[in-house]
């Protein structure tokens, strides 16, 4: 630790594993994106920034709302820490929402072709498909296998890259399906004009849009605004602390009614989730694709805590059978 | 009964047959000379002895065991072992580490041993004797030489020497002394029937130099188009009609053989 | 599994299987005739995937002409790979294949460099929806990799066994010094093997950009299956690698839809092992591997 | 010959000398950097050992994880200490090797080469497959540390380089007898000549598995090393970029003498940190380098020796390659 560091923000997953005993012992203030990172023995690691995986916790509840003669819940996502985790809290909240889960399996990192795994998938006759936490590029191949093969129920997911399934699928057949996920567009007016948000991705593309010096040749993704939230988070909670000490900035978090973040009003939360409260848990807008504006528009708001209150015995009972609790996961 | 036998062998490459219904009998301390046009089998002979290729039939018998079907590496840990046409050598190592790879059947010491040190002694002796040998076969000098920087002649001589290092009881010698010049040949020739004496082996042996063969070997089995064409003391083969037809092609013998010191 | 999902499955694996054999005979072509082995034959995959890319999703050139584009792209690829590097490394395979593996480096940084890492390219689908065929829904964009690679191992059946050079070349694949006895140039014959090599990787990516995720690393998975194809198919044998093309299409296929997609590369590998134990020379290979 | 043995024991001296006084010098992530460049030597040098039987492999990196899972496992579930899971997990990974080396000795040369690919993918894809114990994608977390021994604390770099250090000498000195010994000229007879040595007693079959499974042993103790230096692993640090960066310092040395591989560890390791600043284009440029030498100087850093001999009129040149079986020109295949 030449720089004396004070703040790192990364994605998380795997990397986080080997680094964290060193960071811990040197009292680093580490935020994640991925709050599956979040362990009781990782004090300084604050994670949440990614709404993962209270989105896919909520979604259920969305579409439970939306269509409540539905019944059968299909969820998939790779195979990996995130994905197995998440889907867990997932399946779990889909359960406690009243929906028959009829597909609950996991699809390899490795998959090349897609056709397969929707071709398993729909022999189960779902009404909902859930991506879950399956990432981006995936979700696209997936989508695509849908419209191919078929299916004509919801589509539902942590993220959609709506731009890139555009590509590959009629946006009325995405809008058709519903396909609801929670990563809102910050040009959404839904925000009002002006706000925080609208300001924030104007700003973004002057910097990193096409055309600008920093051009990254691509629209903003959810990695990039997570960031953001963790950072403004830190600085809050540096600014309330009157001190970069991690110890004390925890403190100060903890005792902030409210946090400001990108996606509204959070609070720092999931003892009961992760053994310690290090989540950062903002409310969590849903947005649907829509044919009109060939994008996605917020339908809902929707606010985690109370909710999980309520329904968190049997979601956590359900996440200890899959051995995903976070004591299980060591 | 004889210590080498081969019993109704049959060899076939997909449609070809190299070798049909053979048999052959080799006392010990013999030194048998297997003679015979190109292609009559020779060499697929001592390749299917040595067990580089499976008989298609037949049986091949050494000290009463049946011997057919065995890898090359059991056939030689059993005692024959054959030498190559080509200057079959390791050409990369020095000829005294060709000679003490040799060994490796003959010389104990293993995993842990080697780990641990322990087999010094064991490496003394296989030294030793492994210069006996390279010093019999007249190469003490070039010991720490590369196999590949050798004359033709040493060459052959170290591919000798190579085999006789793993102790075999029955020596097969596939042409010896191709190429060499008439001292060298003498010389290798000289040295084959000490192999037989001091070294108490049965020998094989293929080759197209007549003097050599007529020379050395106590008895000659004469192969054609794969069959035994005819067997028997060097003299009677030369004698022999159906010889002097199908492998000399009916020219006047004692010419080609050079002269009264072949016949005598 | 129902009838629907088993057509469906069978639909699914004929075509990998197709994709597959258009991967894997330039592969066993090359192999047969140079005796070499080319690693980066998944990035000739891939490059002609960014071929379909620039052509057709930049350069909005219609998607089958920018498809045959990749032919003469990725076998000039194919011809260079062959000059640079088999020529210097020529009687061995290792050092050509560890050659061919920094050139694998070289051309996915390249890739990553010039069109961007992060996620899959953006390649709208040139033809959109779905026949039905006995109960399966299949994407027209996938149908069409069928005919596409019946027509291609059929161009080069006939190049193989009714064209002199393609005759020339089958010789060499057989005998390479009996070929040079009769005359035929193997300079000539391995720049014209590593061509051929190169164009159908190359065709073969440009047919599955729109379909599979193009990102620089989409060649590496294909690579360890198309050996195994070689493998199984018997190192040198064109017809065997066709036949092993589809047997492991179908593994592949059945069992991802019955397990997932890990599985079915270990059961691919575990059949090559079985196949080597029953028969070191492959399917229909005369050569140990 | 006496001479070129003292001076080559005093080189080694010296060269242990520099190697116990460089991590005082160094910065912390320097003492990293040398660390894991030990764990590497162990892992070329058993590669080589492979090598000279003429059996080159591409899943020795896999092997190296088999013994990364294998010691993790053994400390994690059974509580068991390094100095007991270390050589445990290099028994295990040997193990291994022999299971998978008997379908691979089907094939030669290539086909061996290829093989090994498949069956190595084989065993780390069982790694993602199998969740329980492996961890799935995600590998192993929280392995426990070597610890604290006496007054030591091994989570330190310092401690843990001169553990990895001495783990390291006992290893070369291990393989370099065998090199040496009735064994090792055995396995490079093979590679010389198999016809001949079989049919002078040889077993090359029973040699060939032999090689492979030391060689898969002495992986495995690198493996144990690195897991818990690193404290977790997965399948993706064990993929075939590591494999080709392997046969990069491998070639690059050369694989013809002892000392070849790890002459090339060292170099593709100053080269590998000093390129850091372009990460992006270092794949591309170590690519250049393998293409580089494999067609200008097959024979690695390693051929270079006897040249430089030569020019300084040394007549021992000719005997200092001799004591090797392949002639640079050779060195692959």
């Amino acid at each position: 630790m030449e720089h004396d560091v004070k703040f790192i923000s990364a994605i998380g997953g795997n990397p986080a594993d080997a680094t964290h005993p060193f960071l811990t012992k040197k009292k680093v203030f580490y935020a994640t994106l991925i709050s599956t990172d979040i362990m009781p023995d990782r004090p300084y690691l604050i994670g949440g920034g990614d709404v993962t995986p209270r989105i896919d916790m909520l979604r259920p509840l969305y579409h439970k709302i939306n269509n409540p003669e539905l019944k059968r819940w299909a969820v998939t996502s790779q195979d990996d820490t995130i994905g197995l985790t998440c889907q867990a809290w997932e399946v779990g909240a889909a359960m406690a929402e009243g929906w028959d889960i009829v597909y609950d399996k996991h699809f390899s990192g490795e998959t090349e072709d897609f056709a397969p795994v929707v071709t398993a998938i729909l022999a189960t006759k779902p009404d909902v498909v859930s991506l879950n936490l399956t990432y981006p590029t995936y979700v696209t191949l997936i989508i695509e296998q849908l419209y191919l093969q078929g299916f004509k129920g919801i589509i539902s997911a942590n993220y959609i890259d709506t731009e890139s399934v555009m590509q590959k699928v009629p946006i009325e057949y995405m809008a058709d399906r519903k396909c609801a996920n929670s990563f809102p567009l910050f040009d959404d007016p839904w925000w009002g004009e002006p706000s925080w948000q609208h300001e924030f991705i104007k700003e973004w593309n002057t910097k990193y849009g096409p055309g600008a010096p920093g051009d990254v040749h691509r629209k903003i993704t959810g990695i990039d605004w997570d960031h953001v939230i963790m950072l403004k988070v830190w600085a809050h909670g540096a600014q309330l602390a009157g001190s970069f000490d991690p110890d004390e900035i925890l403190k100060a978090l903890r005792a902030a009614p409210s946090i400001p973040t990108i996606l509204g009003p959070g609070v720092m939360y999931g003892k009961d989730m992760w053994g310690i409260d290090n989540m950062v848990s903002p409310p969590i807008p849903i947005a649907e694709v829509k044919a009109d504006c060939k994008c996605k528009r917020i339908q809902a708001h929707l606010k985690f805590e109370q909710w999980f209150e309520s329904r968190k015995d049997m979601i956590i009972k359900v996440v200890k059978e899959k051995g995903q609790y976070f004591d299980q996961r060591k | 009964m004889a210590m080498f036998e081969v019993r109704g062998l049959c060899k076939n490459f997909g449609g070809l047959t190299a070798i049909s219904q053979l048999n052959l009998e080799v006392e010990e301390g013999e030194i048998r000379g297997v003679i015979g046009p190109n292609g009559a089998g020779k060499t697929t002979l001592f390749s299917v002895i040595s067990g580089v290729y499976k008989p298609t039939r037949g049986k091949i018998v050494y000290l009463g065991k049946e011997m057919s079907g065995l890898k090359s590496s059991q056939i030689a840990a059993r005692g024959v072992v054959r030498t190559f046409q080509r200057t079959a050598l390791f050409h990369h190592f020095t000829v005294m580490d060709n000679v003490l790879v040799a060994r490796h059947l003959r010389a104990k010491g293993g995993l842990f041993r080697t780990i641990f040190g322990t087999s010094r002694r064991i490496d003394m002796e296989q030294e030793k004797k492994a210069l006996e040998i390279i010093d019999f076969m007249g190469l003490s000098h070039l010991k720490d030489e590369l196999a590949d920087n050798l004359p033709h002649g040493h060459q052959r001589a170290l591919g000798i020497a190579v085999a006789l290092a793993s102790e075999p009881k029955l020596l097969m010698l596939d042409e010896p002394v191709t190429g060499m010049d008439p001292t060298e040949t003498q010389h290798m020739t000289d040295l084959i029937k000490k192999i037989r004496d001091e070294w108490a082996m049965t020998i094989l042996l293929v080759e197209h130099d007549m003097k050599v063969v007529m020379g050395i070997c106590d008895k000659i089995s004469v192969l054609n188009f794969g069959k035994k064409l005819a067997e028997g003391l060097p003299q009677q083969i030369l004698d022999n009609p159906d010889v002097i037809e199908a492998y000399l092609g009916g020219e006047d013998v004692v010419a080609l053989l050079g002269g009264e010191e072949a016949v005598a | 599994m129902e009838l629907t999902t088993f057509v469906q499955t069978i639909a699914n694996s004929v075509i990998s299987g197709s994709i597959y054999a258009t991967v894997a005979v330039g592969l066993a072509l090359a192999f047969g005739v140079m005796q070499m082995a080319n690693h980066a034959h998944g990035e000739f995959f891939m490059l002609g995937a960014y071929v379909v890319y620039v052509f057709y999703a930049l350069g909005g050139m219609p998607f089958p002409l920018a498809v045959l584009m990749a032919i003469p792209t990725i076998a000039a690829l194919g011809l260079l790979t062959e000059r640079l590097i088999f020529r210097p490394t020529r009687g061995n395979v290792l050092a050509g294949f560890m050659a061919t593996a920094g050139l694998t480096w070289i051309l996915q940084v390249l890739a990553g460099r010039i069109w961007g890492l992060g996620f899959m390219k953006m390649i709208p689908t040139p033809y959109m929806g779905s026949a039905t065929i006995a109960g399966a829904q299949i994407g027209l964009q996938r149908i069409l990799i069928v005919p596409a690679a019946v027509i291609l191992l059929g161009l080069l059946w006939f190049f193989l066994h009714r064209v002199r050079l393609g005759k020339g070349l089958r010789a060499c694949a057989q005998d390479p010094d009996a070929a040079a006895l009769q005359g035929i140039s193997i300079n000539k014959m391995t720049a014209l093997a590593m061509g051929i090599a190169g164009a159908y990787a190359g065709v073969a990516g440009a047919l599955m950009a729109p379909i599979h995720a193009v990102t620089p690393y989409m060649g590496r998975d294909l690579l360890i299956t198309a050996f195994i194809i070689v493998i199984v198919g018997g190192m040198a044998s064109i017809e065997g690698a066709v036949l092993a093309a589809f047997i492991l299409g179908f593994i592949h296929t059945f069992v991802t839809t019955i397990f997932d997609a890990t599985s079915a590369v270990m059961v691919g590998v575990a059949f090559m092992a079985f196949i080597l134990i029953v028969k070191p020379t492959g399917l229909m290979g005369r050569v140990k591997a | 010959m006496l001479k070129h043995k003292v001076l080559s024991i005093i080189g080694v001296v010296a060269l242990i000398a520099v190697m116990s006084v460089l991590p005082f010098f160094a910065r912390e992530y320097y003492v990293e950097i040398l660390i894991i460049f030990l764990i590497n030597v162990i892992l070329a040098a058993s590669y080589r050992l492979i090598a000279t039987t003429g059996d080159w492999t591409l899943c020795h990196v896999i092997l190296m994880g088999a013994g990364a899972y294998a010691s993790a496992l053994m400390a994690k579930y059974f509580g068991w200490p390094f100095w007991m899971t270390a050589p445990l997990a290099g028994a295990t990974v040997g193990l291994v090797g022999l299971g998978i080396v008997y379908p691979m000795l089907r094939t030669v040369g290539f086909g061996f080469f290829i093989t090994s690919l498949a069956v190595g993918e084989f065993i780390r894809l069982s790694w993602i497959k199998f969740h329980n114990p492996f961890g799935g994608p995600r590998g192993m977390i929280n392995i426990p540390e070597v610890g604290i021994i006496g007054s030591i604390d091994f989570y330190e770099a310092i401690p843990y380089y001169f553990m990895t250090l001495v783990i390291t000498l006992v290893c070369l000195l291990i393989l370099y007898r065998i090199d040496r010994s009735r064994i090792g000229k055995a396995f490079k007879s093979i590679y010389e000549d198999s016809v001949l040595a079989e049919s002078i007693g040889i077993n090359v079959g029973r040699y060939r598995s032999f090689a492979f499974v030391i060689g898969s042993f002495f992986a495995g103790i690198a493996g144990a090393l690195l897991a818990h230096r690193l404290g977790a692993i997965d399948p993706h640090i064990f993929g075939l970029d590591e494999m080709v960066y392997l046969l990069v310092w491998v070639i690059v040395g050369g694989s013809t003498t002892f000392a070849g591989p790890i002459i090339g560890v060292a170099v593709m390791t100053i080269l590998f940190e000093w390129t850091r600043p372009l990460m992006e284009w270092r794949p591309l440029f170590f690519g250049v380098i393998l293409i580089g030498f494999l067609i200008f100087m097959p024979g690695g850093l390693e051929s270079l020796v006897p040249k430089f001999t030569r020019l300084f009129g040394n007549r021992k040149a000719s005997q200092a390659r001799a004591e090797e079986p392949a002639g640079a020109k050779k060195s692959v295949v």
